[in-house]
């Protein structure tokens, strides 16, 4: 499947970009972290500690075992800081 | 209920009369407004806030929905700016009207708390020593539990 | 700190720009304001506050000082108005300036408690049916045990 | 001793004035109210459930057995409805 994927703050960049599209076959927001993990050394460096990101699933806030079928875009930003 | 999300300015009176025009009903109104805080050292240059487009209204629009279903409210509104904003600058506001004081504050606060950890905003500072994003507080997180 | 006690209507939106004004230490702003509420009936004509001139300002002002001595705030204000007001216009506004959200809150909802039993204040309502004061609430009372 | 006696609110609608000065030797608030419910039925009328009303000596609440030595101004008024 096609998936849109955002990244935010210094998620974003770590990664160096904003959104991409990827073709993946994941089956959950673990296995696409692991994917993207493989790829490079700077989703590596944005990736290697879960417990300072969150993710959100079609603009729904989520866990990281969430599951990705029927999915269009995954967002990964840490912790929200507003008000 | 009123979300906005924009980068300009708002004017808070502005707001305020708007939002209690012509109502009868209430006996409080709540408001917060969030400052641009300078750093310690007293050099920040501004602060810049991402957010998430697509999830901000949504995400606060649920928060706001929450806070007038659990208490007798009656109007809430939000507004909360992104982008560049100089030490002083208003960030973003609230604002709660209810029959009694006890509800306006306790939505008011509800919203903030949530507004701090689940709305899709982030901070970074900018100072003479360079750019560092605005670390979650677990204080923050913890505020969440008591409701 | 500033208390006034006055007749005349006041500006929420300019009395918050006067407060914030030049500040950059100051990270949250809480404000209260209180209006007055029409009758289940709808038949408030209008509301008359009576005061104690040679009390109020310097109970209040007694009031405001120990909420900055309580919490962590950079400053408090209050304004009351007293006389002949109409449904929905405004009573009182309290505003606190702190660091933290947590303290303007705080001190906020504590200035108001303290106000509503402690400041030299009563309130009649005229109606269709005539006048009536208010009667003191119990809960207001009790209100004042959490601090 | 001359004292300056105020009063508010409906306990004002009672006694059907606002401020009237006394000559009195009580030595507390309650013995002034006594002195003050012998005088005359409007008196006995504002004065009947203490337990409804609040008292100021020189604008500071205080309770009813306070002692009045050297006061100037004691306030009689149902409890504070302000905010």
């Amino acid at each position: 499947m096609s998936l849109d994927i955002l990244y935010f703050a210094w998620v974003r960049e770590r990664i160096g970009l904003p959104r991409e599209t990827v073709q993946t076959q994941a089956a959950t927001v673990s296995d696409l972290v692991a994917e993207l993990t493989a790829r490079e050394a700077r989703y590596e460096a944005a990736f290697q500690d879960l417990s300072a990101l969150r993710v959100a699933v079609d603009q729904e806030l989520t866990e990281f075992d969430a599951p990705l079928a029927g999915a269009r875009e995954v967002a990964f930003f840490p912790p929200m800081t507003g008000g | 209920m009123e979300v906005r999300v924009q980068a300009g300015p708002f004017d808070i009176g502005a707001e305020i009369s708007r939002f209690t025009e012509g109502r009868t009903d209430m006996g409080a109104i709540v408001t917060f407004s969030g400052l641009v805080r300078d750093s310690a050292a007293g050099d920040l240059r501004h602060m810049e806030i991402e957010h998430y487009p697509a999830m901000t209204a949504p995400a606060i629009e649920k928060i706001a929905a929450e806070a007038v279903s659990r208490w007798s409210l009656g109007d809430a509104m939000v507004i909360h700016r992104h982008g560049r904003l100089a030490p002083g600058e208003q960030i973003m506001m609230v604002a709660t009207a209810a029959p009694h004081r006890a509800d306006a504050f306790a939505a008011a606060e509800f919203l903030m708390d949530y507004l701090k950890s689940r709305a899709p905003f982030w901070k970074k500072e900018v100072t003479a020593e360079g750019a560092a994003w605005v670390a979650a507080k677990d204080e923050d997180e913890a505020a969440l539990t008591r409701w």
